[in-house]
């Protein structure tokens, strides 16, 4: 069995293990507060204009929308059990887990071009771009703003947790981890939970009136 | 002493009936300032040499000369310091308020603010470029908004400074006892000629504004809020035939050309489109160009190619942000100014001739009747 | 700091169906238009994520300054919102606020 | 000053017998490399003061600028562009990355008994993404620069015609380099101080790196939304914030300063945690309330997050709003001035030694108690309307910026100049050199109150001619202030090469940096030391506590 290396600034392996988780959540924190303009503005924006948002919600693409977070549901089922199963020391396991939430990963991301396609037809576009004559108003105006900005960082996060996945596999199919050393995989794998977080706020702000 | 204090502080002269009691906290506040900082060092001067280390002294000295502050101390200065912050505070707060809130009974100016111009409308139709005239001794609200970025309405001699944006109202209130001058400055940056975009505050006597307004009479048709709304936007939408110039017009208003170019032949931060079709523009490096259909275009796309003599480089590119039909429209549009003939400047136009003070300048009416507004001149629809 | 068990099967399943649950409530109190349609779905939007830190992300395993991290974000992002939220619905600006165009006005850019 | 220790101090057990960091491999690669948290630090003090002279430089061409209230060596355009290079490098570049990563970097890991930090690859990803950020900012700034000011307020900086874009993703870089810092920082004082080392005997400057790290977590991402959001609008012309389409430009300002408020004090608290260092030392007494220090270090940290929208008085936001910011900006202000109280009140019944970093303390004193009290006097609202975007402003920034911050920054390279570089610099030129900057200081920026007071605003190329005597002295104290500047910096650059060999503790201090040897060894210390004492307990001798540092 492969041993991580002990970084010379540590006593043991266990407070390697434990600086680095504590590291991950001081960056997930950072990485939610990414989202905390865009939260701050929706909040301002809707209280601007309230009846024009819950009118732009209830035109919104639900379907696509719902659909995707049942999708993220599941995968992060996934990939909190493909730690479980490294845990149990079943790398093979594991390996199909990791390889189940990519493809339910990939899946969001395509749902979600189909539905932007959709919004680019209508002509839902942000800001001075936008063109839905449906719906002519300021709060549209700012919804679909905000919801091209909110969902296109939360997709490029959704990427960026892919990639994190993708290499994870490579780590687990080379054999990089082991029943007591697997910190790097409860990382990467905390960082697609915090994509799950993301969208589950997300879903009803843009989705649910 | 409140004389002597305002001209060692370097205040300006207390015009508004505001400012003396915004002075007299002023004073407090900038004593306190002054002395905390001096007492404050000379203290620590005091003990810096009252216990310096002297040369028999050795160089571990017994732990007990090291008192620590208790707690009840600690909390108790602080507590203190923050009933003095808190005070202020409360003056200041309350100040603010009667800034903030315009008594009844106001005369309303309204008031556009635009790269690099104020601009002055009065009730009963007169308008004003660069001098607010308003009679003494009777609350004035100002009714303010921008044509296109922040822009900060300040009176130094007022004390009284109110952001002015695009798309909103903001209002400002004053009062100013005795007739005289003062400066009005732009506070917020706005761009390049940020720092001339000055203007004056002509306190008149009550008679003496009454006989002002009377010589400007407006017509009251165009009088009073430029704009009734900021958020009129009109629209280029389908279903509406409309000649080539008609849109051009329109899209101009609405992409911003009109913020820096004029329609009627009067010079503003761009040159005016009156009569430039056809002609040999003189450009910054010397030489001429052929102002064609050509020529215009790349202006828009790339104005800094080409820069004509006189003008400062600071037109924004529109590449990408016109669409190709929308160039053609305001191309088709400079095309028919080709004959507008460009007033020579100084110049009031008849119907607006009157009792003018020297040095204001009227408002020329545009072409095409564009109204200013928050964002941006706007057409009626037609 | 003595570590808790880890987190058996038996947890990430019923955390699923739970999951699962809220969101199919959330989206039928959404489709049946109740009253205080954002309050109830943020609501329940909080649980769910709870549910994915404590027990899908080991949170429950871990030492409480791994917790405070999320927590001071998410206090802060709650903090950030309120105070301009306070702002755009108490300032009283003239007219009120950049209001919408009228029926057949419709900005193009 | 006579130093009665022993000219061959003793080798110190813990210490151990290794090569210093400096020595211990050599080569350019060996530098650019490394992961040790003492060379990265020192490639970031050369990154930090070369940044200072720029900015230094832009102000200098300002100041000049303003001689005359018309056109003197430039026009309105490059005035613009360089009072916002000045902003933008002065704080991003310089400031908020100076005192953490140069002194932070070096000392915070000794000071707790660690070897290194908790990421030491990525403390020098932080330094090159650093780098990376600094020189697309440059870059920016020689493609043409921008206009906007430091603060980028939108609708301006949607139509600026000027280069907007670049800037941004360079500021963006630099802090994704601030958040890299902070997270480092806060993992490694939470998880490797060496045993002994709880919340209560932590070491005061480490206190205030761990405070502000929480702050350049928490608020630096929601700048990057920020300046995210100006891009989108300036570079593709979304309009976020555009009223043209129902948006609000004063609430980027509101997120603007959700950032930048806590921000000042990400460039305020570690010049405090200098001070609070150099005061216990020179007084040779333990701190007047070490709890005091504590507490308001972190009650800064967090109320400085209340407090934003006094920037906004008159930007047309609530009066509620600006009620509740002017109050607790009040009650911030309560912390800073505990702080100060306990530093003088430490001096009290000291044995005092009065050298270089003791005088930098007392321009500190002087210019930060001034800064801030002007600080509360902007933040009381009704006196604000006079004063916002006004040179009053722009004279209390500077006093807390160059006054406390900058001087802060001067103390420290002086105090830790011998435990960094093992050499001692002049007393006497270094004396002088602290003199000069608080007297060109003062003549710099003193009038600036006053042109304030007269209703001088910020960001003016051209001036009403009646301020213009006041800007010239301002200008020549600039010159004055260069020069001490270069006389300061200087001094430790000649002392880098003909300075006295430093022993491993010049100050006789109790800190525990002053344990291990001057310049430390690779690893810091030869053994993880047992430091269960208070790092200012000046009831133990020297002897005694390096004894009680090295005990089992
Ligand atoms: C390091 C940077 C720094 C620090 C620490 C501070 C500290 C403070 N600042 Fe400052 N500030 C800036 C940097 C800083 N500021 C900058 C850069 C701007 C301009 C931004 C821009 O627009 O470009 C600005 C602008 C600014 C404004 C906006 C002005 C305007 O634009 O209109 C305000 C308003 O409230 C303000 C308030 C304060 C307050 C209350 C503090 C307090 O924290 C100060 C607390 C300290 C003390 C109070 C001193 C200690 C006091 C004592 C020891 C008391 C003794 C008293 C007695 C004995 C009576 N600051
Ligand atoms: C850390 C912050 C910081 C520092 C240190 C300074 C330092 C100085 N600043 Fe600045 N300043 C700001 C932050 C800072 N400033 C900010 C944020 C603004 C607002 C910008 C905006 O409006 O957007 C501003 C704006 C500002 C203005 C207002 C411009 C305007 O509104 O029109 C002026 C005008 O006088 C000014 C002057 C100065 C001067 C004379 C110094 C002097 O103290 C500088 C002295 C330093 C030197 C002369 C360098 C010395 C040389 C070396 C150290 C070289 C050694 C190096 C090598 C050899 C490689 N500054
Ligand atoms: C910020 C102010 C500004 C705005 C906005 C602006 N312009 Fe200009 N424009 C200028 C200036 C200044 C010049 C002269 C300098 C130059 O040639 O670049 C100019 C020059 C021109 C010229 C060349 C005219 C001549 O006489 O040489 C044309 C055509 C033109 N602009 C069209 C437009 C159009 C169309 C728009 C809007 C889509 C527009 N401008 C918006 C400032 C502006
Ligand atoms: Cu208008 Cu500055
Ligand atoms: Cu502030």
């Amino acid at each position: 069995m492969p041993k991580p290396l002990l970084g010379e600034q540590y006593s043991d392996l266990e407070q390697q293990d434990g600086a680095l988780q504590f590291g991950m959540w001081v960056f997930l924190g950072s990485e939610l507060l990414l989202f905390s303009a865009l939260f701050a503005l929706y909040a301002s924006y809707r209280s601007m204009y309230p009846a024009d948002f819950e009118q732009a919600i209830r035109h919104n693409t639900l379907v696509y929308g719902t659909a995707n977070l049942y999708l993220l549901l599941t995968s992060s089922l996934c990939a909190a059990l493909a730690v479980w199963a490294m845990r149990r020391g079943r790398p093979r396991l594991t390996l199909g887990l990791l390889a189940t939430t990519i493809v339910m990963g990939l899946g969001f991301l395509v749902i979600k071009g189909a539905e932007y396609l959709v919004h680019i037809r209508e002509g839902a576009l942000p800001g001075r771009y936008y063109h839905w004559h449906e719906l002519p108003s300021f709060g549209a105006n700012r919804f679909y703003s905000l919801y091209w900005v909110m969902t296109g960082l939360h997709a490029l996060h959704v990427t960026a947790g892919l990639c994190v996945l993708g290499w994870l596999s490579l780590r687990v199919m080379k054999g990089a981890y082991s029943v007591e050393h697997h910190a790097g995989l409860e990382m990467g794998t905390l960082y697609w939970h915090l994509v799950d977080i993301v969208w589950i706020f997300l879903w009803p702000l843009l989705y649910l009136s | 002493m409140n004389e002597l204090l305002r001209r060692l502080l370097f205040l300006p002269p207390q015009a508004s009936t505001i400012s003396s009691s915004v002075d007299h906290l002023h004073y407090v506040v900038i004593l306190t300032t002054i002395a905390s900082a001096i007492g404050l060092s000379l203290l620590s001067l005091y003990w810096i040499v009252r216990y310096r280390r002297r040369e028999s002294d050795d160089i571990e000295p017994p732990a007990e000369s090291a008192p620590t502050t208790s707690l009840w101390v600690e909390l108790g200065i602080a507590g203190l310091l923050f009933a003095l912050f808190f005070a202020w505070w409360i003056v200041g707060f309350g100040q603010y308020l009667r800034m903030r809130v315009a008594p009844a009974n106001t005369y309303d100016v309204y008031v556009t603010a635009k790269q690099w111009m104020w601009k002055f409308a009065y009730p009963e139709g007169a308008h004003s470029i660069a001098q607010l005239y308003v009679p003494a001794g009777r609350p004035i609200r100002l009714v303010m908004s921008s044509r296109d970025v922040i822009h900060s309405f300040y009176v130094p001699d007022f004390r009284l400074k109110q952001d002015v944006l695009p798309g909103r109202y903001t209002t400002l209130w004053f009062e100013a006892p005795t007739p005289g001058k003062h400066e009005i400055l732009c506070a917020e940056y706005c761009g390049t000629n940020h720092s001339t975009m000055r203007a004056e505050v002509v306190v008149l006597s009550p008679e003496d504004f009454g006989r002002w307004l009377a010589g400007r009479g407006g017509d009251p048709t165009t009088a009073a809020p430029p704009d009734g709304d900021p958020a009129v936007v009109t629209s280029v939408g389908p279903g509406k035939p409309m000649s080539l110039e008609r849109v051009g017009e329109q899209v101009a208003a609405q992409v911003g050309c009109l913020r820096c170019h004029t329609l009627d032949g009067t010079p503003h931060i761009g040159p005016t489109w009156a009569g430039v079709y056809g002609t040999q523009v003189p450009l910054a490096d010397g030489t001429h160009v052929l102002a064609d259909g050509e020529y215009l275009t790349e202006s828009m796309m790339d104005p800094m190619v080409h820069i004509r003599a006189g003008f400062q480089p600071v037109m924004p590119s529109y590449l990408g942000r016109l669409q190709p039909a929308e160039t053609a429209a305001i191309v088709e549009l400079i095309k028919s100014l080709r004959d507008v003939q460009a007033p020579s400047p100084g110049v009031v136009p008849p119907s607006q001739q009157g009792l003018a003070p020297p040095g204001v300048t009227v408002m020329p009416r545009m072409q095409g009747d564009v109204r200013v507004g928050p964002n941006g001149p706007e057409v009626p629809q037609p | 700091m003595s570590t808790p068990r880890p987190t058996p099967l038996s947890s990430y399943l019923i955390v699923y169906a739970v999951l699962i649950i809220l969101a199919t409530m959330s989206l039928g109190y959404s489709l049946l238009h109740l009253p205080g349609g954002l309050v109830v779905s943020l609501v329940v939007a909080s649980v769910k994520a709870m549910a994915v830190l404590w027990i899908f992300m080991h949170l429950r395993e871990q030492r409480i300054s791994s917790a405070l991290a999320m927590l001071l974000a998410v206090l802060w992002i709650a903090l950030l919102g309120g105070i301009m939220v306070t702002d755009v619905v108490t300032r009283r600006t003239f007219p009120e606020r950049p209001r919408p165009t009228g029926e057949d006005g419709f900005y193009q850019r | 000053m006579t130093n009665p220790a022993p000219e061959t101090a003793p080798v110190l057990p813990i210490a151990g017998d290794q090569p210093d960091y400096l020595h211990w491999t050599s080569g350019v690669s060996s530098w650019l490399f490394t992961r040790d948290h003492k060379r990265i630090a020192i490639m970031f003090y050369v990154a930090v003061i070369s940044m200072l002279g720029l900015g230094g430089f832009f102000a200098l061409a300002l100041r000049t600028e303003l001689l005359t209230p018309g056109r003197t060596i430039m026009d309105a355009t490059t005035y613009n562009r360089l009072f916002t290079l000045h902003g933008v490098t002065m704080v991003w570049l310089f400031l908020i990355p100076s005192i953490p990563t140069v002194f932070g970097n070096f000392l915070v890991p000794i000071q707790i008994g660690a070897r290194d930090l908790a990421f030491p690859r990525l403390n020098l990803a932080s330094f090159y993404i650093y780098l990376l950020g600094a020189l697309v900012t440059i870059g920016g700034m020689v493609a043409g620069g921008t206009d906007t000011g430091w603060t980028f307020y939108t609708p301006y900086s949607d139509q600026t015609p000027t280069r907007l874009v670049p800037v941004l993703v360079g500021i963006f870089i630099l802090g994704i380099s601030s958040i890299l810092t902070g997270l480092n920082f806060i993992v490694t004082i939470h998880r490797l101080r060496a045993p002994g080392i709880t919340w209560r005997n932590l070491p005061l400057f480490t206190w205030s790196i761990y405070a502000t790290s929480l702050i350049l977590v928490l608020a630096t991402p929601v700048l990057g939304m920020a300046l995210g959001l100006i891009g989108l609008d300036h570079g593709l012309g979304l309009g976020l914030f555009d009223p043209a389409v129902g948006g609000d430009p004063v609430l980027f300002q509101h997120i603007f300063w959700f950032y930048s408020h806590p921000a000042v004090y990400i460039m305020i608290l570690p010049a405090m945690g200098v001070i609070s260092e150099i005061v216990p030392t020179f007084s040779h007494r333990r701190p007047a309330s070490y709890m005091a220090i504590v507490v308001s270090t972190i009650a800064i940290a967090f109320v400085g997050f209340l407090t934003w929208g006094h920037h906004m008085f008159v930007a047309g936001i609530s009066e509620l709003d600006a009620g509740f910011f002017g109050a607790l900006s009040m009650f911030v202000a309560v912390f800073s001035a505990i702080k100060v109280f306990t530093w003088v009140m430490t001096l009290r019944r000291g044995s005092i030694r009065f050298n270089t970093p003791m005088l930098y303390f007392f321009a500190f004193l002087f210019l930060f108690v001034f800064g801030g009290m002007t600080g509360v006097a902007v933040a009381t609202q009704s006196l604000d309307v006079h004063w916002h975007d006004t040179y009053f402003v722009v004279a209390h920034f500077h006093f807390i910026m160059v006054g406390g911050s900058l001087t802060g920054f001067l103390a420290a390279a002086y105090y830790w100049f011998p435990k960094m570089f093992g050499r001692m610099y002049d007393e006497r030129v270094g004396m002088v050199g602290a003199a000069a900057v608080f007297v060109g200081f003062f003549v710099t920026f003193m009038p600036q109150f006053l042109l304030g007071n007269m209703g001088m605003p910020r960001r003016y190329y051209s001036y009403p001619a009646h301020f213009q005597w006041l800007h010239v002295l301002s200008t020549a104290g600039a010159f004055i202030l260069g020069s001490a500047l270069l006389l300061a910096l200087g001094n430790l650059l000649v002392a880098l090469v003909n300075g006295k060999r430093a022993i491993a503790n010049p100050w006789h201090s109790r800190s525990f940096e002053w344990l291990t040897t001057s310049p430390p060894p690779k690893n810091n210390f030869g053994a993880t030391p047992n430091l269960s004492y208070s790092p200012y307990d000046y009831s133990l001798t020297e002897e005694q506590a390096r004894a009680q540092a090295s005990s089992r």
